[in-house]
Order: C-alpha cells, then sequence, then structure tokens
C-alpha cells in the first residue's frame, strides 16, 4: 500500500448502490411504503364520502382530488428521506465518499420515488375508476402522474435535506416545499380535468414532462449543498 | 371638500387601501430601530457574558 | 472604484456608511411618496372606466413591484453569500425577507381592496397577479420559518441561501403555470389600465410613488442590515469598541 | 486553524502536519472540541481560517482525491440497522472500492464471520463496532480518522484496535486519533491537546 491511489468506484455503481440499498431497505419495512399508499387510498376516499355519491360532480373534482392526495402522500414520506442516514452514521460517510454528493443525492431521490412515486401511479387508475372518469383521462392521470411524483421526489429531497438535522422539521419540509410545488399540481391537475372534457393534454404533459427535466439537473445540487449545510 | 374624499364613491376603498399602506410602513420603519436596540443590548450582554467567560 | 466595493464588504465600514446613507434614502422616500401619494389622490383624473378606486394603483404596483424586487435581492445576496462566503451578503438576505414580506401582504391587500369594487369579490382567482403574489408569500414564509428554525447563524444563513435561490428558479415558474392556468378559468375579462399607456399626470404620480417605496425600502433594509451584522459580528474588536468602549453613536 | 462551537472559541493557532506512517492523537476532556477538530479535517464542517493541505496543495474545493483516501470511524457505526452485514458491505463497495476476496478473511478475524446473516440491530454495541472496524481495514484508504475508537469496546476489541493501527502505520499509513483514553501504539507518535 505504498502510493498506490486507491481507485474510486464508478459514478454509477455510486448510483445504483444507492438506489438498490433504498429499495432494500424499503422492502425489508413495508411499512414506510404502504402507510403512504393507504393514505393516498384513504384521502381519495374521504372526498366522495363528503360530497355525496353524485357522479358528474365527482367527475369533476377527481382530478384535483387524487393530484392532491398524491402530494400529500409523498410529503409524508418525504421528511424521513435523511434522518435515519443521519442518526446511524451512514451520512456521514456519504459525504465523506469519494462519489461526488450530487450523484448520491440524485440517487436517493430516485430510490424515494421508486418507492413512493411509482406505487402512486400504479394504483391511481382504481381509484380514478371510483371517481367515474373516463378512460382516456386515466390514462393522462396515470402520466401526469408519473412526472408530477418524480418532481415531487426530486423537490423534497432538497427540503429534506434542509430540514434533515432539525428535530421539528416535519411540518416545516411542508411549508418549503408546497409553494414550490404548486407549479406541478397545477398543470398536473389541470392537465387531467382537461382531458375529462376531452380537450387537448399535450401542453400540460410536455411542461410537467420539462418541469421534471429541470428538476431532475438541478435539485440534487441544491440537496447536495443542503446536506452538506445541514450536517455540519 | 367633502365630495373630493367622497372618491366617486369608491372612498372607503381607496382610503381603506391608503390606510393600510400607512399601517404597514409605519411596522416596517419602526420595527427597524426597535429591533435594532433590541439586537444592541443582547450583543452587549454576550460579549459581557464572554468576557466573564474567559 | 472596486477599492470602494472593497471597503463596504467590510462589516465595520459597511456598518458607518449605512449608517449615513439611511437618512439620505428616507428623506427622498419622504419626498417622492409625498408628492405621488398627493397627486396620485387629488390631482391625476379618475380613470373613465373605474372612476377612482383605480388610484388604489399608486399603492398597489408598488408594493408588489418592490415584493417582486425584494425577492430577487435577497436571491441575489444569499447566492453571493453562499459561493464568495461573504457574511455581510447573508445579512442582506436575512434582512430582505421580512421587509418583502411584508411588501407582498400589502400588495395582496390593496390588490383584493381594489377587486372589491371592480369584479365585486374580495379574492378573485381568475386574476394570475394576485394568486402568484399569494405564493410569493408563501414563499417567504418558508424562507423565515427555515431561518426561525435554526439557531446557529452562519447555518441558518447557508441552509435558508440553498432555499433561496431553489425559489428565485421557481418564482417564474409559478407565474408562468398561475397564468396558463388562469387563462383556461372563464372569469371575468379583466381591464385595467397599467404601463404607459396611462396618460402622463396620471403616471409621473406612479412613478414617483415607484421611486419613493424603493428608496424607502432601501432605507429600511440598510437600516435592518446593520442589525443583523452586529448578530454576526459580535466577537469582533469594532463591535466591542462600538457597544462598550467609547459607547460611540449605535 | 480556529474554530467556534457558539462563543467559545475551541482552538486557534493550532498547526501540524502528518506524514506517512505517523499517527497523531489528540487528546482533550470532553466537548473540547477533537471531534470537531476531525470532522473539519475531514471537510464536514468549515474552519473559520486556517487551511488542510493534502500532499502539498490545499483541499479547499478539491476534496474527492483526499476522499479517495480517506476512512472514517466515529461514535456512529455508519450503516444501517435494518441491513444485514454483507448487504451493507456490498453497498460499502459502491462508495469505496476494496477487493471482494479478502471480506470473509477480515470478518472472520473480527469474529464477525458467523453473523453475517443478522441485521445490524441485533448485533451488540461492541460487535457494531468491529463491524466499522471491518471498514477501515478493507478499506484501502491511507488516512484513517477515528474519533473514540474504544468505546464499548472489551479489553479484546481494544487490543485489536491497537494491532490494527499499529498494522495500518506499519504500511505507511497515516491516522489521526481523538481519545481521552491511553493508547499503547509502537510507532511514531506526535500528540496534540485541546484543553
Amino acid at each position: 500500500m505504498t502510493d498506490t491511489r486507491p481507485l474510486v468506484p464508478s459514478l454509477w455503481s455510486g448510483f445504483v448502490g444507492i438506489v438498490r440499498r433504498d429499495i432494500l431497505l424499503a422492502w425489508k419495512r413495508p411499512g414506510d411504503v404502504l402507510n403512504p399508499l393507504f393514505f393516498f387510498a384513504m384521502v381519495s376516499t374521504l372526498f366522495p364520502l363528503a360530497l355525496g355519491p353524485s357522479s358528474e360532480q365527482l367527475g369533476s373534482i377527481g382530478p384535483g382530488v387524487i393530484w392532491v392526495a398524491a402530494l400529500l402522500a409523498a410529503l409524508l414520506s418525504l421528511n424521513s428521506l435523511f434522518v435515519s442516514d443521519f442518526e446511524d452514521g451512514s451520512l456521514d460517510q456519504l459525504l465523506l465518499s469519494p462519489q461526488p454528493l450530487t450523484v448520491l443525492a440524485l440517487g436517493k431521490a430516485i430510490g424515494h420515488w421508486m418507492v413512493s412515486g411509482l406505487p402512486l401511479v400504479v394504483i391511481s387508475p382504481l381509484v380514478a375508476i371510483s371517481f367515474h372518469m373516463p378512460d382516456q383521462s386515466i390514462k393522462v392521470m396515470a402520466v401526469t402522474l408519473f412526472f408530477g411524483t418524480l418532481s415531487l421526489s426530486l423537490l423534497g429531497s432538497i427540503g429534506a435535506a434542509l430540514t434533515v438535522g432539525l428535530h421539528r422539521g416535519t411540518a416545516l419540509l411542508s411549508l418549503l416545499i408546497l409553494p414550490l410545488a404548486m407549479p406541478v399540481l397545477i398543470f398536473g391537475a389541470r392537465t387531467v380535468s382537461l382531458s375529462t372534457s376531452d380537450d387537448a393534454v399535450s401542453a400540460g404533459v410536455y411542461f410537467l414532462a420539462a418541469y421534471c427535466m429541470l428538476a431532475l439537473t438541478l435539485a440534487p445540487f441544491a440537496t447536495a449543498a443542503a446536506l452538506r449545510i445541514s450536517n455540519e | 371638500m367633502m365630495e373630493v374624499l367622497a372618491m366617486g364613491g369608491y372612498g372607503n376603498f381607496v382610503w381603506g387601501a391608503y390606510g393600510l399602506t400607512i399601517i404597514v410602513l409605519a411596522v416596517c420603519i419602526v420595527g427597524g430601530p426597535v429591533r435594532h436596540t433590541k439586537a444592541i443590548n443582547d450583543v452587549r450582554h454576550r460579549i459581557r457574558a464572554m468576557e466573564a467567560k474567559s | 472604484m472596486w477599492k470602494f466595493f472593497h471597503k463596504l464588504a467590510s462589516p465595520p465600514h459597511f456598518y458607518q456608511f449605512a449608517g449615513k446613507i439611511v437618512p439620505w434614502f428616507a428623506v427622498i422616500a419622504i419626498a417622492c411618496i409625498g408628492y405621488g401619494g398627493f397627486a396620485g389622490l387629488f390631482v391625476a383624473p379618475a380613470d373613465y372606466q373605474q372612476g377612482d378606486a383605480f388610484r388604489i394603483i399608486y399603492v398597489h404596483v408598488p408594493a408588489s413591484y418592490l415584493s417582486m424586487m425584494a425577492y430577487s435581492i435577497m436571491a441575489i445576496s444569499a447566492g453571493i453569500g453562499l459561493i464568495w462566503r461573504i457574511k455581510l451578503s447573508h445579512a442582506v438576505a436575512a434582512a430582505a425577507a421580512p421587509l418583502g414580506a411584508w411588501f407582498t401582504f400589502l400588495a395582496l391587500a390593496t390588490g383584493s381592496i381594489w377587486g372589491k369594487p371592480m369584479w365585486g369579490t374580495w379574492w378573485e382567482w381568475g386574476d394570475p397577479r394576485l394568486t402568484s403574489e399569494l405564493l410569493l408569500l408563501f414563499l417567504y414564509i418558508g424562507y423565515m420559518a427555515l431561518r426561525a428554525s435554526i439557531d446557529d447563524i452562519a447555518k441558518a444563513d447557508k441552509a435558508s441561501a440553498v432555499l433561496a435561490l431553489v425559489g428565485v428558479v421557481n418564482v417564474p415558474i409559478i407565474h408562468f403555470s398561475v397564468e396558463w392556468w388562469s387563462s383556461l378559468h372563464q372569469g371575468p375579462t379583466l381591464v385595467r389600465e397599467g404601463g404607459p399607456a396611462m396618460a402622463p399626470d396620471m403616471l409621473y404620480p406612479l412613478l414617483a410613488m415607484i421611486l419613493g417605496f424603493t428608496f424607502l425600502f432601501g432605507a429600511l433594509l440598510l437600516g435592518r442590515v446593520r442589525t443583523e451584522v452586529l448578530y454576526r459580528e459580535y466577537r469582533a474588536r469594532w463591535v466591542r469598541e462600538l457597544l462598550l468602549g467609547d459607547g460611540g453613536t449605535t | 486553524m480556529c474554530l467556534f462551537r457558539g462563543d467559545k472559541c475551541l482552538f486557534n493557532s493550532l498547526e501540524f502536519a502528518l506524514n506517512p506512517g505517523q499517527l497523531l492523537i489528540v487528546e482533550g476532556s470532553n466537548g473540547s472540541g477533537k471531534t470537531s477538530l476531525l470532522r473539519g479535517i475531514a471537510g464536514l464542517l468549515e474552519f473559520e481560517q486556517g487551511e488542510i493541505h493534502w500532499e502539498g496543495n490545499p483541499l479547499h474545493g478539491h476534496y474527492q482525491a483526499f476522499r479517495a483516501d480517506l476512512t472514517w470511524f466515529a461514535h456512529k457505526v455508519g450503516f444501517k440497522d435494518d441491513l444485514n452485514l454483507l448487504e451493507n458491505l456490498r453497498f460499502e463497495q459502491s462508495l469505496h472500492s476494496f477487493d471482494e476476496d479478502s471480506v470473509m478473511a477480515v470478518l472472520a478475524r473480527l469474529g464477525l464471520d458467523l453473523l453475517t446473516e443478522l441485521p445490524l440491530r441485533s448485533l451488540s454495541a461492541g460487535q457494531q463496532r468491529r463491524v466499522a472496524l471491518a471498514r477501515m481495514l478493507l478499506s484501502k484508504g491511507r488516512v484513517w480518522m477515528m474519533d473514540e475508537p474504544f468505546t464499548n469496546l472489551d479489553g479484546a476489541g481494544r487490543s485489536l484496535v491497537d494491532a490494527v493501527l499499529s498494522e495500518h502505520l506499519a504500511n505507511g499509513g497515516s491516522a489521526i486519533v481523538a481519545t481521552h483514553q491511553p493508547l499503547e501504539i509502537v510507532g511514531d507518535v506526535k500528540r496534540v491537546s485541546l484543553s
């Protein structure tokens, strides 16, 4: 071990490593995955109970309700994103690893999305049916939720990184992230409600995809910076 | 004079808006020096505490 | 020229310099707002459509202009503070936030007061400007909440700087999405005077009010930055001399 | 180097150099800033003034080369409680490269080879410290930074740390250890005390 410089594993193995680890962790602790899903389903059933079974009214509020429920479910699972790493010291190891922290932050956000966002997209048709939504808007709902939940996970990872050291960070996280998530909510819900009255939906979907790319490229840098700051 | 104040029937809206502006500006204007004096006292205590300790 | 800024960046010089120019800013602000307010209320002719209700524009437009300007000042100084590690610029960001929030609230309130005679309701979701002002207020509240929940000043500065930068990227996006969103809404079409189309004697008071508000904001900001500087530099010798030593001008 | 915590200046005008094969012991009572000094050197927190140089050039801004060589050992184990030993080490491999075949040998030496299937949660505190030691042994990093390596380690564990550390120094590696307990290490030792 004279002066051989240890070689650093590739970025890809770092990224895949952290995503695989988080999915494995979620696999070992199914509660963390299922609770937000049940929450999403329950919140979506509250509205029909509250507003009565008249179907045409449900059809019009369906997209909005499902989107708000998805947003809240994502926020619910976000604030524990870095807390467990912070408490058992693995956050220090992440920060001190030769892998660039941005890649690891992206991995954490994608891992969270796969664990919380994708299941939401998968079960959203079931909830959409219960709102008597026409078929094509169920498809549009799934597409918008796909991009929306990914953007939410990326934005939320910034908020989670900012509030990781604070002991009362839960409410604060939503306070930080909700204003930033408004464009996603606006475009998501409105695009789906446009599709119920079969208007052109491509504009909204393109915007959501564009916002998702923006979040995909910029959010990890902010998350990495925030992690370094709050882990001091 | 009275009809000028009436603002063409929108009196209470116009004066309401201006009154609110004056209140908010007053809060900001007064708030500044108040916070400043509080800061001066806080920092004085802290400096004295630091010196007492070292 | 550069030496001047370099000197300005050092807290003691800034503290003295800001102390000197705050009164000047205040005098200019009082003059402009005095003229603008008086002319706006009594001299400018009534709007042919809205009558005298349009005079609220002389308070609403400066407030909403300042709410945006304050956020950009906050974000720029946060960025400078984060990149070049200048404590003073974090102090500027910390001082700008509450002022910005107050002006945003003022813009919201005067906007809705103005809306009542025109649209008949205090709050009209169809107006994209009001809705994005509201979202801007939430951004300010989020910023101040984060800053308040971190005890160590240096850490609070850096964390809130990251949030300000993320926020400033999102402000145009929020504005755009609210515009798109309200264009779908079939609300009452909005006709409102604004911009250079106004008659000159309506326009001058507005420009005076905007100028006055800007200088007022400048005075308030510099005053509060001096406060923030004290909290950040309390270990420095000049603070000790200032507060305990010769007890000079505070 | 100077660092403040609250109003107290933890340490200032601290100057030291660390060469290959050397051990630096940071002594000081609890709360005297030992951990902060180590975290500062590693780059987890920033010093008010002062600079760290690694192989001649200032560290600020290009930490990656330094971190490839750095292995960190602190109070907290740095592994996930829900995963078992092998899963944790597989993740560790995506951060620092170490050779596969020596894993079982290292685990055997640390007495952990039979516990690889258990989630870390069910291991004792002493065993969890040995898991963190496994990371030190497996990594090729030439710089070890250890913060209170002896907490909840029994006599055998303590001598294990001494042996491992001496081997590392003998191989030309260097280490910074923060502790308030005596350390029997043969070799080139320097001391810095913060009190």
